[in-house]
């Protein structure tokens, strides 16, 4: 078992998992956010690096990725922020295979490893195509956390999630990331999940409230709540402002 | 992968190293509903009549082979053209929207969306889309919609639905994001419409096998020429349709095959594996693996990558590809204008200036060519007139 | 004349009392030249197998009959639609200019010039003249050179010289009148590549000839779909060429024939005999004999005459012309584009717009009918675009 | 023989032929203008009518055509305009053959006799379609003038030669009224029409300065000058630039 898994799981027993999702180097500050984000209440992090085709994410986490991009952002500055900051929570870092591919698969793994990441997301790649990450994942023990959607047949529900690391992303909707309402087909796609494994699973994918993030962690181990707070940082380079919009969303999970 | 040169992919959708299906999991079952319903079609005779009587009775094919002479008696060569700029909407991106239009209402599903770059694919999926009753929407950067208005209306006209985008460098590759984005909401009663031999498994095969048409009746049209075998067989590249196409009937034998790509989007040559839109190919990408954009005189061949199968081809040596520059191609274009009476493309006019260039050089004397005179130029003759005019980019 | 209901024509030229020889004196040693030319060429097996084989190789026939399956429904009608429009340079236009090129050649000259209107028949004429290397200059009212000002460029890129005609009302009548004036000065070495049915004997019947090749691959493909004699023959007319063409394949048959005009261009309709550009036959023209301008939203329609067979096969009743309204076509182009994924030229639509109409009425529920559908829509989009827009003419 | 002809070979014993060209209602005052002419010393006027496509005219007379039919100008308001003058010399109406056919032959060559024109020339109808002109113009009495041009083969110079009535109109080169250099082809075909006809012979079209004139009048009876003279009245109204245009033309030839 991942060390990803090991504290995911002890965390369960405690509460409902509350996972934002932050754009590495989107803002100067970026980093500030991120312990922002810690002080609101976040038991994990999703770090993104950024990718020029992001074929997963809406406009908002796309805008985010352009202005990472333009600042410069590599996986060698985010890797170099996250070591430098210690975050006290989990970091769970998102990519687009490229990012990750291009560098090495061995060094990339590495790199993120040893600036205190203990798991990856990689959205473009699924299943059948995760192996030579994985393989490079388990030296220095990165989990690698896998997708499944509300399209994803049952047969498919069970392998995919028995190979996911660290915890389980069942996707609310059939959607990229962003806005939206309802909580889509998520309770299906969770009891799915449950019913092949006990790995944590997070619901993610179009979170964009308190109200339903709590009506949603009902039935599920935690959510991952990306666009709503990217936006924040969209509008205000101000930690606290961030922290104050996070705070809401842990209060909805206790 | 099968014996044959141009074969079946493995399971994996490989074409060596090349290929694959790196997609959101949201996708990975309609990809795989896309494969099982290809290969019955593939395999079910009536499919295959259908798709040969469309492409006859609607599409106008087989489209001739035709001899060069006087480009051959400038160049000292033999040279041949197949001549895709006859297929209806003027390029044999008809072929393939046909396929899948037809495989689409196979699957039973009612809409298709396409993403489109200069407006030829898109202008092919919304005519095979208003063939047969299928809604449409095609996604075209906001960058082309402009430099392509015509075509936008041209697709309006068919009844299809454009949307412009606005992200990233608002051209061809990210209209393909977009529409990938756009796939992910509504899969369940829409497909896909892939403009090339790209994106996920079994998109590059598919596109090829339903492309390769244009090389089945080349070469029995060559055979009847006298010439089963020429010497060359060039294409230019983009995503690298066309150019499946028509390897497809000459890699088993001996031709020498010839990809020829837009220097400033030259994947083969100044790209590096990766993984984008589904597929890991040769990727223009930067020291951190960011795609880079293509630059080209022609929004055909702005696309910074290449189909799988050809990054494979190029790895195994089976066929070779080269750059040429936009100086090279206006005139290329000019002179087929010229001397044959053939305004062809300006993507086509790459091929055309490859083999102007290496006349006497890279091709000897005398050889035989065939090359695939994949589409017309009409809608490339204002961006000429300003380019000669120096008022072009 | 001969018995059959398309046959030749008699000694002085004459279909009944319409079609003859008006010509200076100057030019009437080339008229006869070209006759002479004419009747050996086409008596000539290699001259034919030539010619047959450039239209194959080179200008993409047997073009195909599509029927037209979801417009069929709409209309109650059995439909079909011969592929014009799928001919090299995009019309039936290419048929005649490769007759006359290869003519000239023949006769041992070295140029030709050529009247164009909205520059389809110009473009033709420069794609056959850069096939064969012959010199070709085109003349085309001013005004037109404007308006389709990329078509002219189109005939620059194949080599090809414009004029623009400052003469009378700047378009496609002034054009033929300079092109005439010119002939007169070059005949010598100068072939002059008329391109309708018109003009003086042997040109009416020349083109007719050439362009027989619609109707002789029509009505093949007819029998093959089990329709050897469609109920309705319907074409667009301006000089009526590829009404002529394709009637010539239906003529001794029971088919009705139908021409189909521009309201503001029907000489059949409106006009009047009398003798233009060296025929005689129904022209437009004021109390006093002067022409008057035809007025239409297409310009390949926008004639005051019609070619002198048609004159005859309406005054015998063998074929009916009715005319149509610009608002009518436009209707009729979006219908076309939408069902059938086939944006036609607007002279095109002419034909359609009179089916969309007549449906059920002149045309019963439940008749088979073949379009001939005469050339695409590309060069007309901007137009029709500026004209929803409200912006148009 | 044609009343026509009659006074032409009455003419040619004595001179060569001064045959001035003049487009109908050109000018509000046109009729002066043909008096001008005469009064410097025209043998014979050529009248046109004016037609919407000449396609036997260069730009000049043209230019002239579209005055006239601008200013109204028609069969009968010519008729009735060389009806009223009473002019000294023979009249030869130039004009299209739609002109006289849309208000019919017997018609038009009625009223063109009774005006007082004593032929006419039809340019775009060639030998073999004159017949029904001539027919029309036999009663009346107008004589049909026909055109050779240097393409003109020897065998058809003869039918042609022998079918014209009043004179033989030579064309000195293969092209379109208006200026031109040099003498053309006019002293072949003149002496291909001489050899089988004793009809005058007027040489015309391109025959520009009186210099032009006079060297042509050496082989030929007489010339006809139309562009040259038109222009004058395109540039001036006043009869008497045009005559003073014209004189050096007769003095040329005399
Ligand atoms: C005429 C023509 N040729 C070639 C291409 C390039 O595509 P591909 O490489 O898939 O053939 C295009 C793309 O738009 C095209 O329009
Ligand atoms: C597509 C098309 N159809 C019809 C016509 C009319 O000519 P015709 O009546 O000679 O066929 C034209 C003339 O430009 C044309 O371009």
């Amino acid at each position: 078992m991942t060390e990803l898994e090991r504290r995911l799981r002890a965390l369960r027993d405690q509460r409902r998992a509350f996972v934002p999702y932050l754009m590495g180097g989107m803002s100067p500050r970026w980093l500030d956010h991120l312990e922002a984000l810690v002080a609101a209440g976040a038991d994990a992090l999703e770090v993104g690096l950024p990718f020029s085709d992001p074929m997963m994410d809406g406009p908002v986490i796309q805008e985010a990725a352009l202005r990472a991009l333009a600042a410069g952002t590599t996986i060698e500055t985010v890797a170099t922020g996250i070591a430098e900051r210690h975050l006290p929570v989990p970091v769970v870092v998102m990519t687009y295979y490229n990012v990750v591919h291009h560098l090495g698969l061995e060094r990339a793994a590495s790199l993120l490893s040893e600036a205190g990441a203990l798991g990856t997301i990689l959205p473009d790649v699924p299943l059948e195509e995760i192996g030579p990450w994985k393989d490079a994942s388990a030296g220095p023990g990165l989990a690698t956390v896998l997708l499944i959607a509300p399209s994803t047949p049952p047969a498919r529900v069970a392998r995919v999630a028995g190979a996911s690391e660290g915890f389980v992303y069942a996707a609310a909707r059939m959607a990229v990331t962003g806005h939206a309402e309802g909580t889509g087909d998520a309770q299906r796609v969770v009891r799915a999940i449950r019913a092949v494994t006990d790995t944590p699973t997070y619901v993610g994918i179009g979170i964009s409230t308190p109200a339903h993030a709590a009506a949603t962690a009902e039935w599920c181990d935690g959510v991952i709540v990306g666009s709503a707070l990217v936006e924040r940082v969209l509008e205000s380079d101000d930690p606290a402002a961030l922290e104050h919009a996070a705070r809401p969303f842990r209060a909805a999970l206790d | 992968m099968s014996d044959a040169v141009m074969g079946r992919p493995d399971e994996s959708g490989r074409f060596g190293e090349f290929g694959g299906r790196f997609v959101p999991e949201a996708l990975v079952p309609a990809c795989l509903e896309v494969e099982e319903a290809f290969v019955a079609a593939w395999g079910d005779p009536a499919f295959r009549d259908e798709f040969q009587r469309t492409l006859q009775e609607f599409g106008g094919r087989p489209t001739p082979v035709t001899p060069l002479d006087r480009l051959s008696a400038r160049l000292g060569l033999r040279v041949y053209a197949k001549r895709e700029d006859l297929a209806h909407t003027g390029s044999h991106k008809l072929n393939n929207v046909v396929g899948q239009a037809l495989l689409t209402r196979r699957m039973g599903k009612r809409r298709i969306i396409a993403e489109t770059g200069a407006g030829q694919h898109g202008v092919a999926t919304a005519t095979a889309a208003a063939r047969f009753g299928l809604a449409c929407t095609v996604f075209m950067g906001e960058v082309d919609t402009v430099r392509q208005a015509l075509n936008v209306f041209r697709m309006e006209l068919l009844g299809a639905t454009v949307v412009p985008v606005r992200t990233g460098s608002r051209t061809l590759k990210d209209a393909v994001n977009e529409a990938l984005r756009e796939w992910v909401t509504c899969v369940e009663d829409t497909h896909y419409c892939l403009g090339s031999v790209m994106g996920p498994h079994p998109f590059p095969w598919m596109v090829r096998e339903f492309q390769s048409v244009i090389g089945t009746e080349a070469s029995a049209q060559m055979r009847d020429l006298g010439v089963p075998a020429p010497d060359f067989v060039v294409a230019c590249v983009g995503g690298g349709s066309n150019a499946a196409g028509i390897f497809a009937g000459f890699a088993d034998g001996p031709s020498r095959l010839i990809g020829v790509e837009a220097r400033g989007g030259s994947a083969i040559v100044y790209g590096a594996p990766g993984i984008l839109h589904g597929m890991r190919s040769l990727l223009l990408q930067d020291d951190h693996g960011q795609i880079t954009e293509a630059e080209s005189i022609s929004a055909g061949l702005d696309y910074p990558g290449i189909g799988p199968e050809h990054a494979y081809l190029a790895s195994t040596g089976r066929a070779q590809y080269y750059p040429v520059g936009d100086e090279e191609v206006i005139d290329a274009l000019r002179l087929l204008s010229e001397v044959e009476g053939i305004i062809p493309a300006l993507e086509t006019a790459h091929a055309i200036a490859w083999l102007v260039r290496e006349a006497g050089r890279e091709v000897p004397r005398g050889s035989s060519v065939l090359v695939n005179l994949s589409g017309r130029g009409d809608k490339d003759v204002a961006q000429v007139r300003d380019i000669l005019r120096g008022e072009g980019d």
